[in-house]
């Protein structure tokens, strides 16, 4: 308890704020392979469709369903062939840039459209306040398959389309726990102190509001992730998902679905990139919440020094 | 209290309002059902009988005066497709999948409650790792894989359960595994956390210096305090569940309104999927206040 | 094997932290007779709860770890006990109360089952600990004990709150009660009552006490023995007269130094056009009256100390005259413009002027802004009090000015203490350089020896800038070293208002000589002097 | 622990409960599994495939039954028919049979049944699919006999009148969910969202079935499906998909007489030019589908029509796979001005047919290999059927539909008219000498009729090179082995149950 105080003020050396951060990563191994995984999945996020595009989308009925770990075919045959004869590796690889821009884009945009408003009710005491969370009521309770078939029906099914929809039905979820965060911050001392030096309401939002809602956001929007991954592969097992020739590793899972038996790799491999991929942003959201909690953040800081 | 239950009702029927408005306009834009009700060589005349049984002739903003009108009195219309009143349809369906949510939501909150609890008491601990990389794992798999594998693994490979369907208590374990799988990662990793508060909290130490048991101490002194975050995430859960588990109701057969709702908005039919939405979203809001009065039973230091 | 009730030998307990081990107690060895009062006295950071935590096994470990040391409670060594062993000492026969009772007791429960609690976990059936809490509700001068024991702690005043721990921790008539800071933010007058509550059961049950605290008051009015505790060590040991009457550590020496209310009072300031006037400022929050048509005038350069007990409307006042809140009517001038009725573009202007210091700096301090940031934001706010090439130059200056350094700028507020967070909100003050400074408790969570230097900076600023304070405090001594003129508040009016020597020398209300009285002497003699009047009066 | 084990109890009862105990089952009673639902249990709707296979020939009866191997029609319910001339065709009834409600079946009840089929009150699909475009009328002669008028007259009418499903007169003129039937088995319950369990009757008036009673089971997910005969809990499933249909004891393919194809529309640019029709056809690698992504018992179209439909020619052959030439003839389209850089969308169908998904994708690049500009849109069925039926968007870019076509019927009428005609509804072209072949076709009777359709189908597939005819389909069935049953190309429209018996 009072202790924490003592020790505040001894001076410390001052170590790189990098060499920190891995210090800290490396003390949570879990969430440093998770790192490392997700640092893999977006270098073919970026690289993937630019290398690997032909090869992925090239199709050869006649070796469809190769089996995996032959290893006479080269390593793209790895994990072997799909129901049209392409390399799986390839197309794991490639559907990671769809796959992270579909999810991606979704939360960054319910994120921004969901934390705006949460902000704007958390700060007006009026109508507005009422008002906005009972959007997010209307929302959550318009069911998110209607939505999508209605937003498909009248555009195209793209990926940016399944954005649009996956975006809108999770924009409650930054909305109520804007406001929530909102109506604690807005009740603390340093916002006080800032009006009473004669800041401005906007000034209080983004200088003061923000940097304390922001973590709590980051957090919720790193699970969301893994969220939206698995409805959007929910939406293609339904049919009103993406739809090829775009691929995701959702539709991959779903378009395996029926080889279950006879080709087990056809929907093992999308669906354990999904698996891997939710789990290390999991574990790092559990890591960015430890890390970021001056309470928690010790159970790290004796790992590593362990580890030193 | 009573006004606030009052104000709380107002409140929701106003969004039940909203949503039926966006719901029925919305849901028109995607199509005519008559296109897809006839076989597609049928003729211009029989497409015009249809429409015009079915009101669809109709201008929109007439149907929608017919509906609202219809509503009044409780009526939600008829299924285009089962030729039956829409509520009827809706509520047979709506039975199966309130019982489905209902025991895996129960088997969710008790196990998550006690596994939650339990890595609590040890952050970090061997339990705790386990406890939160298993239930990760459970809540990161496209739930349609997991079920099509464990058909594939308890009921053709093993024998132990049926496939699917209803009938005996056996065939709700398979479904209501599936569906326990996700809510009960989530719902743990919150117990987990809030936990981790309430245990950390300065009447922990007066319950220990008391001399209170561990077991006292965790499941008397804490839970109740971490309960508030564990109720308002079991009810997000229960509201997704309530509207419906589509896949796990597609894939094991089972006659819940999820499946109602894709099958009538794939099919278009307008009444059903409008009978659903207000069903599904009635019980929600009703349960999201029950669930507020909750709060001011378990915490005495919330009144309304 | 020892004669003592409760012995500490050689307990030496590390935390592990961020930055490295750090030793909470060094060595610390204290003992304790049946009968007896100790006192534990050290400041923050002192390690004075540590050894408390380890006799009650309330020490995590990680990241906590006992490094060496045995602690005998009648001849046995709690610390090589079982864990059920030492669960069935706690409450039994070494109960605690803490600070805070608010948040130490179970806000979902109602008093009366804690209480009941305590027993029942040692073995009384429900019926008979029932009747039982009834009756130590009634000892500890909590009035219709059915009735209470049916109430959530959130329903009680906070000195009623300690009474319900009190009754807890005495359920099962243990050999010691450890009280840690049982008073600390207490009013004054509710302080002495707990204590002597505590002083009357401890004489009934014959039970041992150890009593932890900053206050060197309370050790005063109630300890036999003091022990006294710095940088986790032992400074210095003995009966309480012997220790502060001849001191022999320098720790010592400057603690009892340090304490407030010895210095020489203002003889007040010139009387002249009023910098600020408040004319029946009142403010209701629907049928409860906070604030009840609060009039006064504040001088250039002047020190007005308003004073009350919690709830009596005091921090009302600031954040009316601050726009914090919309008062309910009055007017407040500053130089001749009522604050109240101004727009928001005019009210920036009055900010520069106008400037308040928080309770708390660990709270008013935004904790992800650097100290730079915090200072300068001043400056982005109303531009053109300086230019912004100077603004590095003249937040170093501020820092100065408040007994910090340069370097300081780049950290942020967590790495600072209490008393060094509360400097860098004074600078943040200064830096709009004020003619008003209102502080709301801006001491009252310090420690006594930074609280000296806090108001030894705050007098300086009067004397050198000519800065006027409005200064709320509930600590009397504070109040007669800093402040000019002193208002005293009780139910949202002024009772008493005067110059600080009428106030404190020649009080003419009842309330405010029941408020001095109340107040603790850090002379142990003076304690019991007052102590036999009061004795002699009732 | 105490309290928890308890709870565990309290739970174990409420699940017990809620679930109904299983019924003893006689080893002659069977379960079938199905993909949907019905939604209703209406005769009149019994064309659509789920219905006709619990209704058909089970619960209600038709007049007559089409042998989709020689294209004959079956007395059932009828003992004879005649053509009076002027589309007056004669029935005489069967004596001595009776509804499950006890009810004798007379001419009353077959009048009343059309009269119900063809009524403004009810949207019936039989009436929508194989009465529309006519005026059709019944008059009772006598109680056994009965005449159908069709104005224009119909060369068909007895094939269409087949069709009909037959209900007792008291039936309301409204949806029912309790149909009553003259046929071996009545509807004895039918537990929304869980099953329909049909018993069989005793006082049918043909021979008894086997199969005591059947129950229906519904699984939208054909593994699960599939399954579910290996664990024993069903025993036909009657559509499952070719990947599952590996045990050669229990898994039957059938021709289920859907024929897939690409609908071309040739109004617009660059699919209104035949050289880029014939690009397209000949950049199919259709040998490449069959065992891979299409079933290897399906057979490669060149009509719109199955084989055993009248008229069906021989001697049509596929536009040979060849990439070279395919190429070749873009390039001379190209050279003659038409703009075949154009982007053709491919408008597929989610879950048209199996592997519906694949094959499209296959096709795309196909088609793109020849160095045309081809991209793939996958549809749900009701954004699809916009594309595919008229009327077509105005601002239309080149589009081809992937679609799938039933005709189990026999007869080219109910294919060519729709898909060819100027007029019909999915019709991509007009072409007024193919519309006179059509309409003296579907005029014509007997022989002169199987002749007159040769040319319709050799203009579409050889002159006009229309569309592109992929394959005409086989499903699978996976039938328990304790059951004696063949599925036939009937199986996608009705499952009698009288076929089936016990090993």
């Amino acid at each position: 308890m009072s202790v924490s105080e003592n020790i505040s003020t001894i001076e410390t050396p001052k170590k790189g704020k990098i060499k920190t951060f891995f210090s800290l990563l490396w003390s949570d191994q879990f969430a440093f392979f998770a790192a490392v995984f997700l640092i893999l999945v977006l270098t073919s996020v970026i690289f993937g469709p630019m290398l690997l595009d032909y090869d992925a989308g090239r199709q050869n009925l006649r070796g469809r369903n190769a089996a995996p770990f032959d290893f006479t075919r080269g390593w793209m045959w790895f994990l072997g062939g799909d129901q049209l004869g392409r390399p799986l590796l390839a197309r794991v690889l490639v559907a990671a840039q769809n796959t992270i821009f579909v999810a991606g884009g979704a939360v960054m945009i319910s994120m921004t459209i969901g934390s705006v408003l949460g902000v704007i009710a958390g700060n007006s005491r009026g109508r507005l306040g009422q008002f906005i969370p009972r959007i997010a009521d209307v929302i959550m309770s318009f069911p998110s398959l209607l939505l999508a078939v209605i937003v498909l029906y009248m555009l195209e099914p793209s990926v940016s389309n399944i954005i649009i929809v996956l975006a809108i039905t999770r924009i409650p979820v930054y909305l109520r726990t804007a406001r929530a965060e909102i109506l604690e911050i807005r009740e603390r001392m340093f916002i006080q102190a800032a009006i009473v030096m004669g800041a401005s309401k906007f000034r209080i939002i983004f200088r003061h509001m923000m940097p304390m809602l922001l973590p709590t956001l980051l957090t919720v929007a790193t699970l969301d992730f893994a969220f939206v991954m698995l409805a959007e592969s929910s939406l293609s097992f339904l049919g009103i998902g993406i739809q090829p020739p775009d691929i995701t590793w959702g539709l991959m899972v779903s378009q395996g679905r029926p080889y279950l038996t006879t080709a087990w790799w056809l929907s093992f491999w999308p669906g354990l990139a999904i698996i891997f991929t939710t789990l290390s942003l999991n574990l790092i959201s559990n890591w960015i919440r430890i890390a970021l909690d001056p309470q928690q953040r010790w159970r790290l800081e004796i790992e590593s020094k362990k580890n030193d | 209290m009573n006004k606030f239950i009052l104000k709380r009702a107002l409140a929701s029927l106003v969004s039940l309002l909203f949503l039926v408005v966006a719901v029925f306009f919305l849901s028109r834009l995607t199509g005519d059902p008559t296109d897809l009700y006839l076989p597609v060589d049928a003729s211009l005349a029989s497409r015009e009988q249809f429409r015009k049984i079915h009101g669809l002739d109709q201008p929109l903003m007439v149907q929608f005066f017919n509906y609202v009108r219809d509503l009044a009195v409780l009526d939600f219309g008829e299924s285009i497709r089962r030729a039956r009143p829409a509520l009827d349809v809706v509520l047979e369906a709506f039975k199966w999948t309130l019982q489905l949510a209902l025991i895996t939501l129960f088997l969710v909150t008790l196990a998550a409650i006690i596994f939650g609890s339990l890595a609590a008491f040890r952050v970090g601990g061997m339990f705790d790792r386990f406890a939160t990389f298993f239930s990760l794992i459970g809540a990161s798999a496209p739930d349609f894989w997991l079920a099509i594998v464990a058909i594939v693994v308890f009921s053709v490979g093993l024998g132990w359960v049926p496939t699917s369907g209803t009938g005996t208590m056996m065939h709700w374990i398979l479904p209501v595994t599936i569906l326990f799988i996700r809510p009960f990662g989530l719902i743990l990793q919150v117990v987990r956390s809030s936990m981790i508060t309430a245990l950390s909290a300065a009447y922990i130490k007066t319950a220990r210096a008391k001399g209170a048991k561990a077991k006292s101490i965790i499941f008397i002194h804490a839970l109740r305090n971490a309960l508030l975050p564990i109720i308002t995430v079991i009810g997000d859960q229960a509201a997704g569940m309530l509207n419906g588990a589509v896949i796990v109701e597609t894939i094991f057969g089972f006659p819940g309104v999820g499946k109602l709702m894709i099958d009538s908005i794939l099919q278009r039919d307008f009444s059903v999927v409008l009978a659903s939405i207000m069903v599904t979203a009635f019980v929600i809001f009703l349960m999201n206040i029950l669930i507020d009065l909750l709060y001011a039973v378990l915490d005495p230091r919330i009144r309304y | 094997m020892t004669d003592y009730l409760l012995e500490v030998r050689d307990l030496s307990v590390t935390f592990h932290t961020t930055r490295g081990p750090v030793d909470a107690v060094r060595n610390v060895s204290w003992h304790l007779n049946r009968g007896e009062v100790l006192a534990i006295l050290g400041e923050s950071g002192s390690g004075k709860s540590v050894s408390a935590a380890a006799i009650m096994d309330l020490i995590d470990m990680p990241p906590g770890e006992i490094k060496s040391g045995e602690i005998f409670f009648e001849g046995e060594n709690l610390l090589t006990m079982d864990q059920e062993a030492r669960r069935e000492i706690n409450g039994k026969k070494i109960a605690m109360i803490f600070q805070d009772p608010l948040s130490h007791l179970n806000p979902v429960y109602t008093v009366g089952w804690q209480i009941e609690e305590t027993m029942v976990i040692h073995g009384t059936a429900r019926r008979v600990a029932q009747k039982e809490m009834l009756s130590l509700l009634t000892k500890v001068g909590i009035p219709d004990p059915i009735l209470a024991a049916k109430k959530y702690p959130h329903q009680f005043s906070g000195g009623q709150r300690q009474r319900v721990m009190i009754a807890m921790a005495l359920a099962l008539k243990p050999d010691v009660l450890i009280a840690d800071e049982p008073t600390t933010a207490l009013d004054v007058t509710v302080q002495a009552q707990i204590l002597k509550l505590l002083q009357e059961l401890q004489r009934e049950t014959g039970m041992g006490l150890v009593i932890i605290t900053h206050d060197l008051g309370v050790v005063a009015e109630i300890a036999d023995r003091v022990v006294v505790m710095n940088n986790a060590e032992i400074v210095e040991s003995g009966l309480v007269s012997d220790v502060y009457h001849n001191p022999k550590h320098a720790y010592t020496k400057k603690l009892i130094a340090s304490a407030p209310g010895n210095g020489e009072m203002s003889s007040g300031v010139k009387s002249q056009e009023p910098i600020l006037q408040l004319e029946n400022v009142s403010k209701a929050y629907g049928d409860f009256v906070a604030l009840r048509g609060m009039s006064f005038e504040l001088m250039p350069g002047e020190v007005v100390a308003i004073v009350g007990e919690s709830g009596s409307g005091k921090s009302t006042v600031a954040r009316m005259l601050l726009r914090l809140e919309e008062a309910s009517g009055g007017v407040v001038k500053y130089r001749g413009d009522d604050i109240l009725s101004m727009s928001s573009s005019e009210l920036l202007s009055i900010r520069r002027d106008i400037q308040m210091v928080f309770q708390d700096p660990t709270q008013s301090l935004n904790p992800r802004m650097s100290v730079y940031q915090i200072i300068s934001e001043a400056w982005i706010i109303h531009a053109g009090i300086i230019a912004k090439s100077k603004w590095k130059e003249r937040a170093g200056q501020l820092l100065e000015q408040v007994g910090l350094k340069r370097e300081h700028l780049d950290r942020y507020p967590h790495q600072f203490s209490g008393g060094q967070k509360q400097r860098i909100a004074i600078a943040r003050a200064l830096a709009l350089e004020p003619k008003i400074i209102i502080c709301d408790e801006a001491v009252s969570a310090l420690d006594v020896s930074i609280q000296a230097q806090v108001i030894a900076l705050l007098k300086g600023l009067q004397k050198n800038l000519g800065i006027s304070f409005i200064f709320i405090a509930h600590d009397l001594p504070v109040v007669r070293d800093f402040a000019d003129r002193v208002i005293v508040m009780k139910s949202g009016e002024i009772v008493e208002e005067g110059a600080v020597q009428q106030i404190f020398e020649a009080p003419k209300e009842l309330y405010t000589r029941n408020l001095l009285n109340a107040s603790l002497d850090p002379d142990p003699k003076v304690q019991a002097a007052r102590r036999m009047a009061a004795a002699a009066v009732s | 622990m105490k309290k928890f084990k308890s709870l565990l109890l309290l739970s174990a009862f409420s699940m017990a409960a809620i679930s109904g105990g299983s019924a003893f089952a006689a080893d002659t009673d069977i379960t079938i599994v199905l993909s949907e639902e019905l939604d209703l249990i209406e005769p009149c709707m019994a064309s659509q495939s789920n219905i006709g296979r619990v209704v058909l020939q089970n619960i209600s009866e038709t007049l007559a039954v089409l042998n989709p191997e020689n294209g004959e029609l079956k007395p059932r319910l009828a003992l004879s028919w005649q053509d009076m001339g002027n589309g007056k065709w004669r029935y005489k009834l069967r004596d001595g049979v009776k509804f499950s409600d006890g009810t004798t079946f007379d001419a009353k009840d077959v009048k009343h049944s059309l009269d119900r089929t063809l009524s403004e009150d009810i949207a019936c699909e039989l009436k929508a699919r194989y009465f529309g475009g006519m005026e059709l009328k019944a008059d009772i002669v006598d109680d056994l006999t009965i005449d159908f008028t069709a104005v224009p007259a119909q060369p068909i009418l007895p094939l269409l009148i087949s069709a009909l499903t037959i209900v007792p007169e008291e039936t309301p003129i409204k949806f029912t969910r309790e149909p009553i039937g003259t046929g071996p088995y009545v509807l004895s319950a039918w537990n929304v969202g869980q099953n329909i369990i049909l018993d069989r009757r005793d006082d049918y008036w043909g021979a008894k079935p086997e199969v005591s009673k059947a129950t229906y089971l519904f699984r939208s997910d054909a593994a699960v499906r599939a399954a579910m005969v290996q664990t024993g809990e069903a025993d036909i499933v009657p559509q499952i998909s070719e990947e599952l249909a590996t045990n050669a004891k229990t898994d039957f393919a059938y021709p289920n007489s859907e024929t897939t194809y690409l609908r071309l529309d040739h109004f617009i640019e660059p699919l209104g030019d035949i050289r880029v029709r014939k690009a397209l056809n000949m950049a199919v690698d259709r040998e490449a589908f069959l065992g891979t992504l299409v079933p290897k018992e399906a057979i490669i179209a060149t009509h719109m029509v199955p084989p055993s439909t009248l008229g069906w020619l021989k001697d049509l052959k596929p536009l040979a796979f060849d990439v070279k030439a395919a190429k070749a003839l873009v390039d001379e389209a190209r050279a003659d001005g038409v703009n075949v850089d154009e982007e053709i969308i491919l408008i597929g169908r989610t879950a048209n047919f199996p592997h519906a998904t694949e094959i499209n994708e296959a096709l795309t690049q196909m088609f793109n290999d020849v160095g045309l500009n081809v991209k793939l849109q996958m549809r749900e069925v009701g954004e699809w059927i916009d594309f595919y039926s008229k009327p077509f968007a105005e601002d239309r870019g080149p589009r081809m539909v992937t679609a799938q076509h039933d005709n189990s019927r026999g007869d080219p009428v109910f294919s060519m008219v729709w898909k060819y005609s100027c007029d019909g509804g999915q019709s991509g072209l007009c072409d007024k000498e193919l519309d006179g072949l059509i309409s003296k076709a579907s005029a014509a009777a007997g022989d002169e009729r199987a002749a007159l359709w040769g040319p319709v189908f050799k203009r579409v597939h050889e002159d006009l090179v229309a569309d592109i005819f992929l394959f005409h389909m086989v499903g699978f069935t996976r039938v328990s082995e304790r059951l004696n049953y063949t599925p036939s190309i009937s199986t996608n429209s009705e499952l009698p149950l009288e076929e089936i018996s016990f090993k």
